[in-house]
This record gives structure tokens, sequence and C-alpha cells, in this order.
């Protein structure tokens, strides 16, 4: 039983027909997800998308509605990854403390420049990713990172995706614990660019199974199942990255389950069949801005984990259902 | 101060709850696919909590607790200040012990 | 199980052949490959290298500004021939049909609530042929539809498609009756 | 009638233990022997036989076993086990289809609540069920517990 397609006759047909103007490239018109022109550089954007926002806005309104009994993705998860620390990620910000504060052999370390324990640094990761004047480009945490590891400190093994780099991530994200996210995009300029451009990036359909990041993370998908799991609508979710995500590991990856918004990118690409971008590199940094700007105006929580552990949520909608 | 426990416990109206986590593999017995061989189960078999240095509980584990085990109980007649003793050991002679104050 | 494909026509759909013939000429996803063997080995992890033959994320390869799958419209006809217990495989294995992450399944109720539940599919006696375009490539119904588009991609052969309409259509005992209790 | 003389000897050493200033008292006996049969046997009857030498077992609503009803991931599903039982002295987690189905099981002392939480690992879709001992009679609940592979493709 073979599928015919009369590729032989189309092939000859059209390479024949159009070879003399094969010298311009036709611009590709790829496939959108809708919702595109929906989006702005906010957390309350999320109101023309899933109509959970009013509910986890705020301290106050996420409390009523904690109490109301209403389920974890109804609440875009917010309930357990604003209101309680991970225990598991408490674990590991003792290491990246350590690391913040080794030494290399010409006795410096993060903690020469940026004071003892990265004092200085406390607020910065709400405001990543910032343009570098220097380096000419948007850079993100885990890139600075890297940057600073290599030409300060000679170290040249901090990369994006290794165990420090997102170790020392993690614990600069927990300075900005409470901090208000505010990526510039508003003034026109790199990092509006950036912005624009991974907008665009998370509603293209790519892939095997032609799907976009926003198949999955706007309504109607986000909040229903996919298998066990419910995908969140994005705005806000950048806020709680990098997340402690057991038992999620990348292969040869042993990064104790810690992931920084381009490994999480990374995983999903991973997850939904597409070609996975490399951390660090211009789409996935673009990408991640427009996550981060998607949450500006929401405070950052770190270390909270990826799955809902303590099962009082369960409890509670129990009870509500039961009533 | 050891590095594989993380407990968080609080009194809250004379109840004490505990929250704690091992750092621990719990590797089921598996096949290793290169080398053919079995690998053996390493898991913890057992931690045991105490209070103020009286046994609270003894949870004995099979290979069906997740990785880095997590257990959470409650008890009565705690007051902030008291120690919490956690010990465990695994079926490969490991083990590790830490006190914790409660809150 | 006769199956023929019709190129949707329209002017825009000429362009992207226009496009995609563009891509073959310049060498990045020869023809040849195109229809060849396909290393990716269904049930396993598809190979992130070989990625790059569909449209992608990147800004300096290929893939970055390749047109998208053309919409194919399809018949089918004669009998339904498929193994249902290897439809069933094929469509809550994760590494193969993965229909299980949006759809409840006969005898699967853990499946996912995206798309409709097909539990009770074969009660729906639907024509063959309207389900088999609407798994080989559903954008003839509705071009936002979440559903990956499994024909043009290629990540089901028709007679993969045979199997899960078999399964779908003829949900082997123990199915049947998990799909009752539902 | 033995083991009710057994607790209240426990009870008497457990309230003598008290008075002892909190330092000098260390866990009296040696770490207990781990239950190998119970935890290597393969079907549910057995695990219970051999670890509580008894196999009547009551259903009780007394006994609220919290867990999600479709797991997020199968290796890491949250179980509470929460129960209004008097005098509870063991709590013990069976998943029913697991190769080895005892999962944990935990003595508790008497000024324990009732209240015992952990995450266990699925092999597939099951029954997890509990059993509780209070005041020397065993009690159970059980849930059925979807398990899917996480994630959406791959």
């Amino acid at each position: 039983m073979k599928t015919k397609i009369p590729k032989a006759a189309l092939v000859a047909a059209l390479v024949a027909g159009i070879c003399p103007v094969t010298v311009f490239a036709a611009e590709v018109r790829h496939d959108f997800w809708p919702g595109r022109d929906k989006v702005i550089p906010h957390v309350s954007g999320d109101e023309q998308f899933s109509n959970t926002y009013r509910y986890w806005k705020d301290e106050m309104s996420l409390d009523a509605a904690v109490t109301a009994g209403l389920m974890s993705h109804e609440m875009n998860y917010k309930d357990f990854r604003w209101r309680e620390k991970s225990l598991e990620g408490e674990m590991l910000l003792g290491e990246g403390q350590e690391l913040f504060n080794t030494a290399n052999e010409q006795g410096q370390s993060c903690a020469s420049c940026h004071g003892a324990d990265g004092k200085e640094l406390e607020g910065t990761y709400a405001r990543m990713p910032k343009y570098n004047e220097r380096l000419k480009r948007v850079v993100v945490g885990p890139t600075q990172i890297r940057i600073c590891a290599e030409e300060r400190l000679g170290r040249k093994d901090w990369g994006e995706d290794t165990r420090p780099n997102t170790l020392l991530a993690f614990y600069l994200a927990s300075l900005s614990d409470g901090e208000i996210i505010d990526v510039d995009v508003n003034a026109p300029g790199p990092v509006k660019d950036s912005y624009e451009r991974g907008r665009d990036l998370f509603f293209k359909r790519v892939g095997h199974f032609h799907f976009a990041c926003a198949s999955c993370h706007t309504p109607p998908s986000s909040g229903n199942y996919l298998r066990g799991q419910r995908p969140t609508t994005f705005f806000g979710d950048a806020a709680q990255y990098p997340i402690y995500h057991f038992p999620y590991q990348l292969a040869g990856d042993n990064l104790s389950y810690i992931f920084t918004m381009q490994h999480q990118i990374r995983s999903c690409q991973q997850l939904s069949r597409m070609y996975q971008g490399r951390e660090g590199s211009a789409p996935m940094t673009d990408i991640e801005t427009f996550l981060r700007a998607s949450a500006n105006g929401y405070p950052i929580s770190v270390p909270v984990s990826e799955y809902n552990m303590n099962t009082d949520y369960l409890e509670r909608s129990q009870q509500v259902s039961s009533q | 101060m050891s590095t594989t426990i993380k407990v968080r416990a609080m009194v809250s109206a004379d109840i004490a709850t505990v929250k704690a986590i091992i750092n621990h593999p719990m590797t089921v017995e598996r096949l290793d696919k290169a080398t053919g061989k079995v690998v053996p189960a390493h898991f913890i078999e057992e931690v045991v909590f105490s209070h103020n240095g009286e046994e609270l509980l003894v949870a004995s584990c099979g290979q069906a607790i997740s990785k880095n085990p997590y257990f959470s109980f409650k008890f009565s007649g705690a007051r902030s200040g008291d120690t919490l003793g956690v010990i465990w050991r695994d079926n490969q002679g490991k083990q590790d012990r830490d006190e914790f104050q409660i809150r | 199980m006769r199956v023929t494909i019709h190129e949707t026509r329209g002017w825009i759909r000429s362009a992207r052949v226009l496009a995609l013939l563009l891509a073959v000429a310049s060498g990045s996803t020869t023809w040849a490959e195109e229809t060849g063997k396909t290393e990716w080995v269904p049930g396993e992890p598809y190979p992130t290298a070989l990625l790059d033959r569909y449209p992608c994320h990147d800004y300096e390869l290929p893939c970055g500004n390749m047109a998208p799958p053309i919409v194919q419209q399809v018949e089918f006809s004669g009998e339904l021939t498929g193994d249902s217990a290897l439809g069933e495989k094929i469509a809550t294995n994760l590494r193969w049909g993965n229909c299980l992450s949006c759809h409840k399944l006969p005898g699967h109720p853990e499946g996912g609530t995206i798309g409709p539940s097909l539990a009770d599919y074969s009660t729906r006696s639907l024509p063959l042929s309207y389900t088999y375009q609407r798994i080989w490539d559903v954008r003839v119904f509705n071009p936002n539809a979440h559903m990956p588009v499994y024909g043009p991609n290629r990540i089901l052969t028709p007679e993969d498609i045979g199997h899960v309409m078999a399964y779908l259509y003829v949900p082997h005992a123990e199915n049947r009756i998990a799909a009752k209790q539902d | 009638m033995h083991s009710m003389y057994r607790r209240m000897v426990l009870k008497g050493t457990i309230a003598m233990g008290a008075a002892v200033t909190a330092g000098l008292f260390t866990p009296l006996r040696a770490l207990a022997e781990w239950p190998k049969t119970a935890f290597e046997a393969e079907a549910v009857e057995g695990v219970i036989k051999s670890l509580y030498a008894a196999s009547s077992v009551q259903d009780s609503d007394q006994i609220r076993l919290i867990a999600p009803d479709i797991a997020e991931n199968g290796t890491v599903v949250p179980i509470t086990v929460d129960t209004t039982l008097p005098e509870v002295d063991s709590i013990s987690i069976i998943a029913e289809k697991n190769p080895r189905p005892l999962a944990a099981s935990s003595r508790l002392n008497p000024k324990l609540e009732g209240y015992f939480a952990t995450r266990l690992k699925l092999s597939q879709t099951q029954n997890v069920v509990a059993v509780v001992q209070s005041r020397g009679r065993l009690y159970r609940a059980s849930k059925e517990i979807k398990v899917t592979v996480g994630g959406c493709g791959g």
C-alpha cells in the first residue's frame, strides 16, 4: 500500500519552470500560533489569555483563592510557587554561595568584586536580561556569569549549561527573592528588539509535531491535562526561575535538577520534538527576554520547586468538592 | 552540619510539623545496558527521628521511595527551641545523623 | 487501503511549494532525504540533531527560515486492515504517535484533556476517510488545531495510521470493557 | 493480650524516659533490623502477614489517603496518610502493582498524630493502600492513582 505522491512530475515541472528566478529567495511565510498581537510585556497581560490572573496577581487575592479551594492550575501554579519556598532548593543554595566565594589560583572570586555573598548583586537578577555595552549584545544571567568567570576569573569551564554556572545563577536569583521583575523593554533598543524576536519565536510553529511554545502555554491547552501535567500560561513563570525541577534531568545532566530558564526551554524543545537551541545563543536569549518581560511587575520567588509536592491543595479541593 | 539532611520543623498550637529531605540517589536494582551486569539497588533502609533524644518515628523504606526521600509527620508536646534528631542508614552501610532546632 | 494525496492548490500553497523547492535547491533538505529512510526509530527519542529538517527557532541554520509543511488533503478507501494492539502501542507511546498526551483513549483514562476524549470513538461510527484526514493533516479542518501534522511531517506512515484507526474503531477486548466504564 | 501488656511496658519506659534530661537519653535499642521479608514480598497479603503477624484488615473511613488522581510524574508521587484512629503505632504504605508492593512502613511513638507523608515511585496505574495499626487492630484505605509518563512528547 504505497502512498502515491506524483513527486517526480511535481519536481521536474517546478524546478524547470523556476530555474531562472532562483536568484531572489522568496520571503518565507511561517506558521504562527494565534495570539501574538494580544501579548504585552507585563504580567497583567495574562488577562488577555487566561482568566486566572485575578486569583494570583497579589498575596491577598492568592490567599482568598487558596482558601476558596481552587486547584493549583487555576492559579497558574502560583499557590505553592509563591507561598512556599522549596526545601529541596534550599539544600543547593549553600553550594551556590560557596561557588560565589571560592577563589581561583590568583585568589580572585566573584566576592572580590561583588562583595561577600554577593551583597551588591541583590536585586540585579530581577532586571536581567540587560544590554551589555561592552559585548554589544543582550545578556541573560547565565551568560553574564560565563563571561565574568571567563574574563575575570579565567575559568573556562563555567559555561551556561554547567553545574557551577547554574548553581551560581540559582544563588544570585535567590538574592533577588521578592524583588519586582523589571526588564526594560519600553524604550526602543536592543532589549525591546530581543523581546519582539522572542515573542515571534514563542508563537512560531516548529518541529516534528509542528507545535509552537504557545500551542500548549496558551488557553485552551493551558490548564488542561497534557498526560499527567497541566501547562501554565507563560505570564509570571519567569519569576520562579531558576527552579528546582525534580525529577527531570536532561541526559548527562548532574545539575541536581536546577533548571535555568533556557535549560527549561531546551527541555521543553526536546519533549516537543523541536530543534534544541544552545543555551546562551541569540534565539534562546530572545525567548528568555520575552518570557522575563512577560513577568514584569511580578516579584521573583526563588527557590521554589516545579511540582507541588505537598498534598494540602488536594485536601482543600476534596473538602470544597464534597460540600 | 551534615549536608545530606534538610529539615523544616515548626510548632503551632502545641503541634509540631516536621518536613525532612534526605539527599540520596535511592536507585532500584537495574540492568546496566552497557556492561550487561545487574547494578544492585542502593536505597535508604531506615530513618529514625527523635525529639530531645526520645525516639519519635522509625521509617523503614523500600525501593519505592523516591530519590531525595521526603518524610513529614506531626507530633504534640513540642516547644520551639527543642531539638529534632535525624539518623538515616542505607543498605550499603552509609549513614548520617544531624540535629535541628524546632522553630 | 488505498491512499491518494492532493496538494491543496491556491496561490499561497504554490508560493510555499516554491519556497520548499528553493530550500531543496539550496541543498539543505535533499528530496531523497525527505523521501528516503528516516534515521528516527519510531518509539525512540527523535535524534535532536535531525530535527533541523523541520522549521526551528534558530537564526543561522536553514531550518530557521524553512517553510512550514504544506497542507495535504488525503482520501482513504477500502477496508480497515490495521492491527488494533499495535495501534494502541503507537497511540500511547510518547516517542511515537503520542496521542495519549492530549486525548483520553479506549482503556486509557489517564490521557490528556486538550483534545476531546476518544475513549468511545468506536461508538460514533465516523467515516474512515474523515478519521484518516483528521490524523493525516488536521489543518484541512482547522488551520490552528493542536494536533501534530502526522502525515506531512512523517510522524506516522499510512500503515501506522491504519493501525491507530483499527485501535480506535475496534478496541481490543479489555479496552472495550474499560472504555465502557469511563 | 500479649501485645497489650507489651504496650503498657513500652508506655512506662517512655514516661520514665521523658523524665531523664534531654541529652542523656539516646535511642535505647540498636537500629531496628530492617523487615526484609516484608519489603521483598511480592504479594500484598504476604506483606501484611509478615509485617503485622495478622491478616484481618478492616476498611476504615477514618483514614484519609491524600494523593493526586493523576500523578504528574510516576517517579515522585506525593502520598499523605492522615488518620483520626486512636493510638496509632504503625502506618504502612503499599503500592499493589509495584514489583515489591511494600513502599514504606513507619512505627510511631504515641505522641505522634496519625499523619505520615512521603513520596513514592509508582511503576504503573494502581491502587495505593495505607495500612494503619491502631490499638492492635489493622485498618486500611486505598486510592487508585493513574500514572502516566510526564511531559508532552520526546
